[in-house]
């Protein structure tokens, strides 16, 4: 198989394209493992608290950034938040994106975590979101133990 | 710290797909910064690569441009970040007092490579990184949480997009010189709300170089050197929601350590000119915050009095910017190459006038997660 | 005035063919607590962070941001610094870098890679030219191996000479270092017996790949009095990045720039007779056949004495210069740590802490890294604050 | 949850990441690539100060740093240095599928060259391989701008 190279407009230079593409298995680590482990199982989603400053991380870790000690005492967050603030990417990226655009990204405040859980919003109104906004986790059906297990969260209407 | 001077500087134009390779233009900017400098390659004696495997598509990318930048010929080290991280380094080397002159090469071609995807591969393979997250969007969550917790209007952001722009009109490397207007922006195509295209920086190709030298050897090889007086450094949270997006405190405090050493108490008194990384027309004004410009929350209505612009009090990004020129680990080396530039008097139709103590700042990172901030003095 | 730099604390990660229970950041994290431990100091003692890997080995773009969580970078200074196999070195001297200029006090040093995570040999051959190389480039084993060819003809060395650096360092690996990832002792005759990767090299011959990391905590002489009685004072540190074409690799005599990185080194450190001088040796081999000619380079040995050397047993535990106590990469090699694993070996030797791998009254250590395209770096390494 | 419960098993993430580059060959690697496509001539650049001559050619003489622009047609035959047989697959990340083995990689001396090249040798038996062989480029008849295709490999000179 060849690479037809291809002219640079009118620069007389050449452009030779090729990609990297290579797979990859990321281990999640024990702590991960867990984390995924219950959404996938129980569709809980759990922090882990640091008994140093008290914040709950969500996705958990081992150690705390902020104090750099081990943390070991498991948390269990609501799978409601509050809407940090949201985005709507309307461009395409292939092969990256895990929808079509138009899509909706937030940071949610889970209730009962210090930390911001960064996810895809739906069944709501592309144009109707705001700070503040009440949502809340929907999961997959069928589940990997992966980020996307969580569908996205959802708008909660009072 | 021990005097260490800026002795030469060289840029490419930048532009989208230069036809030069990565090795033929990090050698057109090291040829350049060297006859800038007066000096030969044989005077070099130690150099700084800055490359990125992902952005450059090659494994060891700093293999690229060793021979192009000469760094085969001295110790060299190769940083993998923004620029301003690799002149720090080249200051380590000096400092140590083992080396006295050193080269410092950033080149990048954006244009080869899928900003986004690389970009994508920021975040956390076994978390964010399946939503889609890459420069972009990752930078809008971040906008909107600075406009939502303070109250500064998409208005004031574009207003920098138009100034900075502007500025580049009278920069000849550039890549995006233009007059727009505010509603330009506010019209531009919506990328990912409140990021429309006029509030982002272009995929540019380009190089920069810098020669340092200590203090003996840069009055001996230069008439004007500009002394590096301070340096700071600091990374903020990696999760973006560990982080209050709103909020600089890595900027803050890699700033503090480059004021203090550096002995400036007001910066928006001291300095008289600033070079920093707005990679987005927003950026500007939440870096204008972290390096104490302004109160949290108050760079908004300082763009709007007009400070910022060419003949204001302290003008950001005479050279047009990020936004006007933006070539990924060039970016913050350019920084430091246009306040040089000032400080010597030889910035052309951009000079800020009596310019004599500048800052300049790069990131690291998304949503400028990373910082480092030089100050640089006659 | 020259600041002296010297290194107090060191840890690793017992390194394994796959770290399946810990992430990259958790990877980091063991190694960091045991060098902070090893230093008895905590993060707060930190000022500044360097950390280097393979960017498309673990596919992770800015790996110093993404690290802060396993590095403690959080609202630090942090950099990264990556050159290939001379990573480990190379943020080694950064390290020392950051110390000796005066900025930073306590500099905390990471090297880690997580092999297991792709296809290694695959993420190497993206380091070649994508134009002109790395269509047929699946490493650097063709130009170590028409080294060796070329060596064996002009010195009359032996297949089994490099045979006898392979047992040596597998052995030293199996019987002393707890961390090493290769603990199996071997015979000349089980590596002349494996398969031929590329004649001479055989697969005993060369390096496994590994997950692993390894911190080294560095800090200016004023601290590092203050932290430890004893810290390993870097005397010399030199580097030489000379080619950019693996095919240009070919035609090398022996290592020149491991001889000129060795040369700035030695010089810095006052070092004029290497046999001599230096009490043991952790150098970066990638391949046992390197061994046996690079010691050249390094002036341990005349040229052609390699095969001498190694046949003599000098370079055994026990011997005059032993070479490679903790088992070397042979054994052990997770690509960003291996070269910081040779700095942070070397140190524990000095500072008369590396337990059941020390060799006795070790006061002077030489590091080497390898990797690039033929490129090394060079660090010397004492218990004394000077050799004069 | 448990605190404290057993260990779970460890997950992991899977993910093919694909990086497409559009690599510029800049003005000297777009030469060679040309003069390969359209002349089936292999040319070098020679330093004007030391006179070697660099295949592929590139802007700066490693040892003089003078930049270069003689550009000068070097022989499709030379001298092989090294060789590796590869056996082993590993994956081709320019397609992202297993590479295609056994392949020999030939490091090549060509005439008139200072530097050396590296390219696919036709013959993958060891034994039938040595270094110090003189070998020729065979070209391919439809030619693209790729070094890896226009060249389409090297085979060996039997007859000297």
């Amino acid at each position: 198989m060849s690479v037809q190279s291809e002219e640079l407009g009118n620069t007389g230079t050449l452009i030779y394209p090729s990609r990297i593409k290579l797979p990859y298995t990321w281990h999640v680590g024990k702590v991960g493992s867990r984390f995924y482990q219950e959404i996938k199982d129980n569709g809980k989603i759990w922090g882990i608290k640091c008994s140093k400053c008290e914040w709950v991380f969500v996705p958990p870790r081992e150690t705390c950034p902020r104090c750099y000690c081990d943390m070991s005492e498991w948390v269990e967050l609501s799978d409601t938040g509050t809407l940090l603030t949201y985005t709507v990417t309307r461009y395409a990226v292939p092969g990256i994106q895990p929808l079509e655009p138009p899509f909706a990204l937030g940071i949610i405040k889970l209730d009962g975590a210090s930390t911001g859980l960064v996810h895809l919003l739906g069944e709501i109104d592309l144009n109707d979101i705001s700070v503040g906004l009440r949502v809340k986790a929907v999961f997959r059906e069928v589940r990997e133990g992966n980020y996307l297990d969580i569908k996205y969260f959802k708008p909660v209407r009072a | 710290m021990e005097k260490v001077g800026i002795i030469g500087v060289a840029q490419t134009k930048y532009q989208r797909y230069n036809p030069a390779s990565h090795a033929e233009s990090a050698y057109e900017v090291t040829s350049k910064s060297l006859e800038d400098a007066g000096l030969t390659i044989d005077d070099i004696d130690n150099t700084i690569t800055v490359c990125n495997d992902f952005w450059d598509g090659r494994t060891i990318s700093s293999m690229t441009i060793t021979e192009a930048t000469g760094s085969h010929k001295s110790p060299t080290t190769n940083v993998e970040g923004d620029g301003t991280y690799g002149a720090l380094m080249g200051l380590m080397r000096l400092l140590s007092g083992l080396h006295e002159i050193t080269l410092v090469v950033a080149q990048s071609k954006i244009s080869e490579g899928i900003p986004s995807v690389i970009t994508n591969a920021i975040f956390d393979p076994i978390y964010e990184r399946m939503l889609g997250l890459d420069a972009i969007n990752s930078a809008a969550l971040q906008m909107r949480s600075y406009m939502s917790k303070y109250g500064v209007t998409e208005e004031q952001c574009a207003k920098v997009s138009v100034k900075n722009h502007k500025n580049a009109k009278a920069n000849p490397y550039a890549h995006l010189a233009m007059d727009i207007t505010v509603e330009d922006v506010l019209k531009s195509r919506v990328l990912a709300d409140p990021i429309k295209l006029l509030d982002t920086s272009p995929i540019s190709d380009g190089a920069c170089a810098i020669i340092m030298a200590r203090e003996r050897t840069a009055k001996r090889k230069h008439g004007k050197p500009i002394w590096i007086k301070g340096v700071g450094h600091c990374a903020d949270a990696y999760h973006l929601g560990d982080r209050d997006l709103a909020e600089v405190d890595a900027l803050a405090s890699a700033a503090k350590r480059a004021y203090k050493m550096a002995g400036i108490r007001s910066p928006l008194k001291q300095v008289h000119v600033a070079e920093v990384y707005d990679a987005f027309s927003y950026m500007e004004l939440m870096w204008m915050e972290g390096l104490g410009l302004c109160g949290r929350g108050k760079a908004g209505a300082m763009v709007d009095s007009g400070l910022t612009e060419m003949g204001g009090a302290l003008p950001i990004n005479p050279s047009g910017g990020v936004l006007s020129a933006h070539a990924v680990q060039v970016a913050g080396l350019a920084r430091i190459a246009e306040t040089v530039l000032q400080l010597r008097g030889e910035a052309g139709d951009r000079q800020v006038d009596g310019a004599s103590t500048a800052l300049a700042h790069g990131i690291e990172g998304a949503c400028g997660q990373g910082h480092c901030v030089f100050i640089l003095g006659k | 005035m020259k600041r002296r730099v010297g290194i107090v604390g060191v840890g690793q990660t017992h390194h394994r063919s796959k770290n399946t229970d810990c992430n990259g950041q958790e990877l980091i994290s063991i190694a960091v607590k045991m060098a902070l431990e090893n230093a008895e100091l905590t993060m707060a003692d930190i000022d500044a962070i360097v950390i280097g890997n393979m960017d498309h080995f673990e596919s992770i773009n800015y790996v110093d941001m993404w690290s802060v969580d396993g590095s403690g970078g959080y609202m630090k200074p942090i950099m990264k610094v990556t050159t290939g196999g001379t990573t480990g070195s190379a943020i080694g001297h950064a390290g020392f870098y950051h110390a000796a200029s005066g900025l930073f006090d306590t500099v905390l040093v990471i090297g880690w890679e997580q092999n297991s995570e792709s296809d290694t040999t695959a993420a190497i051959s993206t380091c070649f030219d994508p134009i002109t190389e790395r269509e047929y480039s699946a490493g650097a084993i063709g130009p170590l191996a028409a080294h060796y060819i070329a060596y064996m003809s002009k010195y009359a060395a032996t297949e089994e000479d490099a045979a006898l650096v392979s047992v040596r360092d597998h052995n030293n690996a199996a019987l002393y270092n707890p961390y090493a990832h290769l603990r199996q002792t071997i015979a000349v005759e089980d590596v002349m017996r494996s398969a031929y990767i590329s004649y001479p090299i055989k697969l005993l011959d060369m390096c496994p790949r590994t997950d692993g990391a390894c911190a080294v905590i560095f800090a200016s002489e004023k601290k590092a009095r203050k932290i430890t009685e004893r810290p390993a004072w870097i005397l010399g540190v030199g580097d030489c990045h000379i080619l950019v074409h693996l095919a240009d690799g070919i035609g090398l005599a022996n290592l020149p720039s491991l001889e000129i990185a060795a040369r700035e080194a030695y010089e810095m450190a006052g070092i004029t007779d290497p046999f001599n001088q230096i009490d043991v040796a952790e150098l970066y081999i990638p391949a046992s056949t390197a061994g046996v000619s690079w010691m050249e380079a390094l002036g341990l040995c005349e040229e052609g004495g390699g095969p001498r050397l190694i046949r003599s047993g000098v370079t055994n535990m026990g011997g005059k210069l032993p070479i490679n106590p903790s088992g070397g990469v042979l054994a052990t090699n997770p690509i960003g740590a291996t070269g910081l694993l040779r700095i942070g070996e070397a140190a524990l030797q000095v500072m008369g802490k590396a337990e059941k791998k020390q060799v006795e009254g070790a006061k002077v250590a030489v590091a080497t890294g390898f990797g690039g395209c033929f490129w090394s770096d060079v660090t010397v390494l004492s218990s004394l604050p000077g050799l004069d | 949850m448990e605190q404290g419960k057993e260990a779970i098993k460890p997950l992991s993430v899977k993910y093919i990441a694909d990086m497409p580059y559009k690599y510029h060959a800049g003005y000297y690697y777009s030469r060679f690539l040309r003069e390969l496509r359209d002349n089936k001539r292999i040319v070098g650049v020679k330093c004007p100060k030391c006179g070697k001559v660099y295949v592929p050619p590139r802007i700066v003489c490693r040892d003089c740093f003078v930049k270069m622009e003689d550009f000068v047609p070097v022989s499709d035959k030379g001298t092989l240095l090294a060789f590796t047989v590869t056996n082993f697959s590993y994956v081709d990340t320019t397609i992202g599928e297993p590479k295609k083995i056994p392949f020999t990689a030939a490091f090549i001396k060509l005439d008139g060259a200072d530097s050396n090249i590296v390219h696919r040798l036709e013959e993958t038996d060891e034994k039938k391989i040595k270094a110090g062989m003189r070998l020729q480029a065979v070209f391919s008849d439809n030619r693209t701008g790729d070094y890896f295709h226009d060249i389409d490999h090297f085979r060996i000179i039997k007859d000297m």
